[in-house]
């Protein structure tokens, strides 16, 4: 089943849309649900156009197209266990949210907290994420545990605050003190990025761009190599954080920080 | 006629031991106060009555054409905010939620552009504080860091640190160290007996450093950290952990500067170590009067101590999302109460350009720069001066303020109650 | 010449807190400390207009000199002047970079604004009283 | 004059000697009558279980620890959400609820008086403040004593006088109803980071052992003729081997009241550890509870812990203090100005953990080998030992062996060596539920008189209706329908008036606040007194004439005045 909800024009196009209802799983049972637009609640074909396609018997097979001015929607794909969604432009806050499986694809930028204490599944997103992506809630002392989480884009701050388990993957730099109070998983960081880590008391952060104002409490260890798209890469390894009886592994790639 | 054991309602020092003369519905002289007491006490330049705009002009409007036009806007709106509440009483911060609650509003205070960042570190590894009086009973190590408290809590040293003598320090400037952290050289700064200048937006490092000597793990360190001197962080761990008692003190240097709440985190996780050796506390340094008592009222009510979404009926909280600045920047609102603060002047350009868009309310005594934006506005009674009602120091001590002189004006909570019975009414 | 512009509480700033229309308001608020050597560089008078110029637009404000500020930064009180070139970018914390905003000084011969003319200028409307 | 007639309820009544009998219950204008009029509105209990409305005698939910657990917590506030519903407003939060979410739900389950656990007197407007958005309970609170300087210091004098003056001046500035001593004389060590670690410890500085102040504090109570004994939360809480401590403790009391005890110790749980370290640790209930069984001069609450997360606060900072080093998560600390202190941190009780395993069936043991329900009530120091929504599963454990084999079936088998919970058979019946968690209540804080705790003409018309049919069910093998019967009251009637119905509440609440004002002679009453006076100026922080809590936040205040022997 393919389920496609382009945008309407709407009055206040700046009012937030909380669309938590957005998850492969729920379009078995039709198109009749509601969203929040502000402080109004409103049905799904008052915000859509709503087509559907094709059958489905389990959300697996259950796959949603959003289309058109999507940069405001928020919550999209929050607790999905199963199916594919696509956005096909920007995407707002929080998609992704708890997603245990399944997959996301959002092909214009993300906004703030992409994947927020995701369990599972995969997320793609082409062009940039926003701040905390991969990121835990206030409060809770664990972040994303499980899944993948890639940018082809840049990243904004506090990248995968309180990681716990699973992949992210930037392609490309990202903001401000990138994994930190990373407690496990993995962080992979192909441009660059400031203030790595702080904090961190486990998991590994790799940086294959330039690092700037590197947090004087890690601990430099041997050289390693990794394998990088295939090349052998000198990296150099730092054990932290000090600060806080941390055991994380933070890599990064030789000669190119000060 | 004098009047004894007046509270000020300007800072969050809420000094309780003004002498206010009054004559008449004037206040006429004010002893005890500092500068701030005396200009805000002896201020007269109120607005006098409700007024409301009319395309490009101003005009005087009735009260209750006031009430009903506020009610109105904000009944209309489907994404109001009502932003404010550190310059009033709790009795009507209450009424702001539970209006809030029933408008699907967010509700958000002025700690959003001052200590909200603290409260986010809190969150993250909580808070280990105490009353300002064990700071002036106990305390031999004062630390300020990222605060000016000479400019911006002119009471704060002679009442509860620096020059405050208290039960276990008979001579207290004799007996106490101060250490300020600064990236510039302060009035406070000069008073200190360790200045440490940090580099601008290099706390984090700096505090990281520090809880690394705590720690016993200084060796790791570099010879200077954020332009300063191992050896000066060295020094100043060492005299932190042989204190019998330190209390930090930390202002806006810290939470509005690179890293925000992540700064707080890490100083109020040094202040843990510490006390793994000594007795040690921290402290924001609260800026309103009453913005500590917005935190506790809105977090009694709701759960959470600003930056409250009740869009869809529960309460939601997420700085970033649900605060004051991103929602302006974001411009999503479409209408907005002001009680008490003045976005006007204290929000980035960007957002005051969406306040003057869109239907703004003011509920504020006088004349700011938030008027310039508003649709309305309604003039109140000073809470402290001729209304009274709770306040919230700002090391969690509540404080009733005193009415020293009547006037005609109506208090917030009022004027809030009276919008609120109609929206009641209408939902 | 690049300055990192920092923002706080002054104390002739607070007194003055509810007299945003004052003269005395509009010209604490709108004065910028610098370190005087960078003054000397500038060639700025004490008390002459400057522009501080920052990606998020420009402000006349005027200049003293401050031997406590680094060289590189400048202070100004906060409120309208300095929040007016302030970007409301917020990292998502809700709290904006008040205490590092890159700016562009340099002198200019135009007038510092009163508070409601700032205010006019994003929209609003003047009220005198 | 509004009327009420409960017809055909179940009524258990301990204080009043009712048990299980099918009756009618009449309330006029908020109080129980012999009987109503005809055009009295009529509820139909048919034949359900029908008690007091139920009190909690230690949790904790107003003030200054309490909202600074919500204010710390955003991820304990959205485990429990609800929006505004009618008369209902929003509710956030699981262990430590916002103000009407602990009133809505301690509603539901039939409970119309609590008290708070601890107030410092400096914060008492606080409490006070959230009482009055608490409103379907009436509310009291416990006044902390326990590192007061001035109490300390007349200790030091051995002055009981003097100690009680302190007392009266206040107890009637907070508005408070009763003395709590926490960790007495820790709190005050805590203030240079210290802790004292038995009852003949001496405090830094004031040179007064916690034996001395609990004791001077004791007789200070019955000097003052309060209605409550001191409430006493022991030095060492938590601390493997504490309960040589307790008993230590319980040796001191003496008997000086012939209506109620002459001390009442909290959350006995967290009082009754051997062992050295967490490692050897095991229940000393046994050894405990033989001491309360002959002491009918003490009163102890059981302070269950049950599994799952919950947040823990307590006037004992040191305590806390010590938790914090063990889980490593949050810490918040708030020590107050010549007077107490207080920690919070969240925690997460694991049946995986032997050491949580041994408390769990600690408090039961405490209740189980109680000979007399009405020196044991139930309580899990909310939220401490669990949220007091918890409180319907603790019921069905102490009426059911067989729930509880079931329970410690999923326990850490190394529990079982070190307990004695399961070679006991005993199970509760309705009537020693109903003791524990009203009558038994009313008695031990002294608010019988005040129409508290039964239903006899002239009481307080606050009635619980539990969906429960007690001679249709079996406790021990029908436990889960105890449980949720205990959950969801069908009517709570809070001063003659239905305020929840079927687990929802549906009328905005009007509660009292009953605080205490002991009347003592002009020599003895320190707002006379120059040299308090001179003190007080000098070393707190707030002036003298702000401290007393107004009258304004006590809206529907009812104020116990006693007549001192000062």
């Amino acid at each position: 089943m393919r389920v496609t909800l382009e945008t309407k024009p709407r009055k206040k196009p700046n009012i937030p849309i909380e669309a938590e209802s957005i998850i492969p799983h729920n379009f078995l049972r039709g198109t009749d649900l509601s969203v929040y637009e502000g402080n109004k609640q409103r049905s799904l074909d008052e915000i859509f156009f709503i087509t559907v396609e094709g059958p489905a018997v389990s959300p697996d097979q259950v796959e949603v197209i959003l289309k058109g001015d999507t940069g405001r929607i928020k919550r999209v794909g929050e607790y999905m266990n199963a199916g594919k969604i696509v956005v096909e432009g920007d995407i707002g806050m929080h998609c992704g949210n708890f997603m245990s499986a399944g997959q996301i694809t959002v092909r214009g930028n993300a906004d703030a907290w992409l994947g927020r204490e995701m369990r599972g599944g995969e997320i793609v997103c082409h062009g940039n994420a926003g701040h905390y992506c991969g990121a835990g809630y206030r409060g809770e002392k664990r972040g994303m545990r499980g899944g993948r989480l890639e940018v082809l884009g840049n990243a904004g701050d506090f990248l995968a605050e309180y990681l716990c388990g699973g992949e992210v993957i930037i392609h490309g730099d990202t903001g401000d003190l990138p994994g930190v109070e990373m407690r496990g998983g993995k962080l992979v960081i192909e441009g660059s990025c400031t203030r790595p880590c702080g904090n961190m008391s486990g998991g590994t952060c790799l940086v294959f761009g330039q690092v700037h104002d590197l947090l004087p409490t890690f601990e430099k260890r041997e050289r390693t190599q990794v394998d990088f798209r295939g090349m052998n890469v000198t990296m150099d390894t730092y054990h932290g954080d000090v600060a806080n009886r941390g055991k994380g592994s933070l890599l990064v790639r030789s000669g190119d920080h000060a | 006629m004098k009047i004894e054991d007046v509270v000020c309602t300007f800072c969050g020092c809420l000094c309780d031991d003004l002498v206010v003369e009054v004559e008449g519905d004037m206040v006429v002289n004010v002893e005890n106060g500092c500068t701030l007491a005396n200009k805000k006490f002896m201020g007269n330049n109120r607005l006098k009555t409700p007024i409301k705009r009319d395309g490009g002009n101003w005009k005087k409007v009735g009260l209750d054409e006031a009430i009903q036009t506020a009610a109105g806007i904000l009944l209309d709106a489907d994404r109001p905010l009502l932003y404010g509440w550190s310059g009033t009483h709790g009795e009507a911060q209450t009424i702001g939620v539970h209006m809030a609650e029933l408008l699907g509003a967010v509700i958000d205070n002025t700690s959003t552009v001052c200590h909200g960042p603290s409260i986010m570190a809190i969150q993250e590894v909580g808070h280990p504080g105490c009353t300002l009086g064990q700071v002036k009973n106990r305390a031999d190590v004062i630390v300020y860091w990222g605060a000016n408290p000479i400019e911006a809590h002119p009471r704060h040293m002679s009442r509860y640190t620096t020059y405050a003598d208290g039960f276990f320090l008979k001579e207290a400037f004799r007996e106490r160290k101060v250490i300020v952290v600064d990236i510039r050289k302060t009035e406070t700064a000069n008073i200190a007996d360790e200045f440490i200048m940090v580099e601008p937006g290099a706390d984090y490092a700096l505090l990281s450093a520090l809880r690394a000597i705590v720690r016993g793990k200084g060796d790791v360190l570099p010879r200077t950290v954020a332009g300063v001197e191992k050896e000066q962080l060295i020094r100043v761990a060492d005299i932190c952990m042989s204190a019998k008692f330190g209390a930090m003190f930390f202002g806006l240097g810290l939470t509005m500067s690179r890293g925000k709440y992540k700064n707080i985190r890490n100083a109020i996780e040094l202040t843990e170590e510490l006390n793994r050796h000594t007795k040690f506390t921290i402290s924001p340094m609260r800026g309103h009067w009453n913005v500590y008592g917005s935190n506790e009222v809105f977090t009694w009510i709701t759960g959470y101590p600003f930056a409250v979404d009740f869009a869809r009926g529960i309460a939601f909280y997420n700085p970033g999302e649900t605060t004051s600045v991103d929602i302006l920047k974001r411009g999503e609102c479409d209408a907005c109460l002001v009680v008490g603060s003045d976005p006007g002047a204290h929000f980035p350009g960007d957002c005051c350009r969406h306040l003057a868009d869109i239907p703004t309310i003011q509920i504020d005594p006088h004349v700011n720069a938030t008027t310039h934006l508003s649709r309305l506005q309604i003039p109140v009674a000073v809470t402290g001066i001729d209304a009274e009602g709770t306040a919230y120091r700002m090391d969690g001590v509540p404080i009733r303020t005193r009415k020293v002189i009547d006037t005609t004006y109506p208090s917030d909570s009022e004027v809030l109650d009276k919008i609120y019975q109609i929206i009641r009414k209408e939902t | 010449m690049r300055f990192l512009l920092n923002t706080g509480r002054t104390i002739t700033q607070g007194s003055n807190v509810e007299h945003k229309n004052s003269e005395a308001y509009r010209e604490e608020a709108s004065t910028c400390r610098m370190n005087p050597v960078d003054m000397m560089e500038l060639d700025i008078e004490e008390r002459a207009p400057i522009v501080v110029r920052s990606a998020h637009g420009e402000i006349v404000m005027q200049a003293i000199p401050d031997a406590g500020q680094a060289r590189g930064e400048v202070f100004v009180c906060l409120g309208p002047y300095a929040n007016h070139i302030v970007s409301p970018e917020t990292h998502c914390t809700g709290m904006p970079d008040f205490k590092a905003t890159v700016v562009d000084i340099e002198p200019t011969t135009e007038g510092v604004w009163p508070v409601w003319k700032l205010m006019e200028s994003v929209g609003g409307c003047r009220y005198e009283d | 004059m509004s009327e009420l007639l409960i017809k055909n309820a179940c009524v258990i009544d301990p204080l009043n000697g009712i048990n299980g009998d099918v009756m009618d219950i009449a309330i006029r204008d908020g109080r129980i009558v012999e009987d109503v009029g005809s055009s009295a509105e009529v509820i139909d209990a048919d034949r359900c279980l029908t008690l007091p409305g139920g009190i909690d005698s230690h949790t904790h939910v107003c003030g200054t620890k309490v909202n600074f657990g919500r204010y710390m917590s955003p991820e304990d506030m959205r485990a429990g959400r609800t929006s505004r519903n009618g008369s209902m407003h929003v509710t956030s939060g699981y262990s430590v609820p916002t103000t009407f979410g602990n009133s809505y739900r301690y509603s539901t389950m039939g409970y119309t008086t609590l008290l708070e656990g601890a107030m410092a007197p400096l914060e008492a407007r606080h409490t006070h403040e959230e009482f009055t958005a608490t409103p379907h309970q009436d509310m009291m609170a416990n006044t902390l004593f326990d590192g007061n300087w001035s109490v300390m210091e007349a200790v030091r004098e051995k002055d009981v006088k003097r100690a009680a003056a302190v007392v009266a001046w206040i107890l009637s500035a907070a508005k408070g109803f009763a003395i709590k001593l926490t960790n007495p004389g820790g709190t005050e060590a805590w203030g240079w980071g210290e802790d004292v670690s038995s009852i003949h410890d001496t405090v830094p500085y004031f040179e007064v052992t916690p034996a001395e102040i609990i004791e001077t504090m004791i007789r200070a109570n019955e000097l003052l003729r309060l209605p409550h004994s001191v409430h006493l939360h022991c030095n060492n809480l938590g601390v493997p081997g504490n309960y040589r401590t307790t008993l230590d403790t319980m040796n001191l009391v003496p008997d000086l009241n012939s209506r109620r005890q002459s001390l009442y110790l909290t959350h006995l749980q967290f009082h009754s550890y051997g062992g050295t370290t967490w490692r050897d640790i095991d229940s000393r209930s046994e050894e405990i509870i033989r001491v309360v069984n002959a002491s009918p001069h003490i009163v102890i609450d059981m302070g269950q812990i049950m599994f799952g997360r919950t947040t823990t606060m307590t006037a004992d900072g040191p305590m806390e203090f010590k938790l914090y080093m063990l889980h490593h998560n949050k810490w918040s600390n708030h020590d107050v100005e010549l007077e107490t202190g207080s920690g919070i941190i969240p925690v997460y009780y694991s049946k995986k953990s032997v050491v949580n395993c041994v408390m769990w069936a600690i408090g039961l043991e405490l209740a189980l080998q109680a000979k007399n329900p009405w020196q044991c009530l139930l309580t899990t120091d909310n939220p401490n030992g669990a949220p007091f929504v918890k409180y319907p599963e603790i019921i069905a454990l102490l009426m059911s062996k067989r729930y509880r084999d079931q329970e410690c079936a999923l326990l850490d088998p190394r529990t079982e060596k070190r307990v004695p919970l399961m070679a006991i058979d005993r199970e509760l019946d309705w009537n020693e539920i109903a003791i524990m968690t009203r009558a038994g209540q009313s008695r031990a804080l002294g608010i019988e008189s005040l129409g508290k705790g039964h239903l006899a003409p002239g009481a307080e018309a606050d009635v619980a209706i539990y969906p429960i049919r007690t001679t249709e069910i079996d406790p021990s093998a029908q436990f889960q329908q105890v449980m949720a019967g205990f959950s969801r009251t069908m009517y709570t009637i809070k001063r003659g008036r239905v305020v929840a119905r079927n687990g929802e509440v549906i009328v905005e609440g009007a509660n009292s606040t009953i605080w205490v004002k002991p009347r003592v002679s002009h020599e003895y009453d320190l707002g006379n007194d120059p040299e308090f006076a001179k003190k007080f100026q000098q070393y707190y922080t707030v002036r003298m004439r702000n401290y007393p809590v107004q009258e304004t936040y006590l809206p529907r205040g009812v104020c116990i005045e006693t007549e001192a022997d000062l």
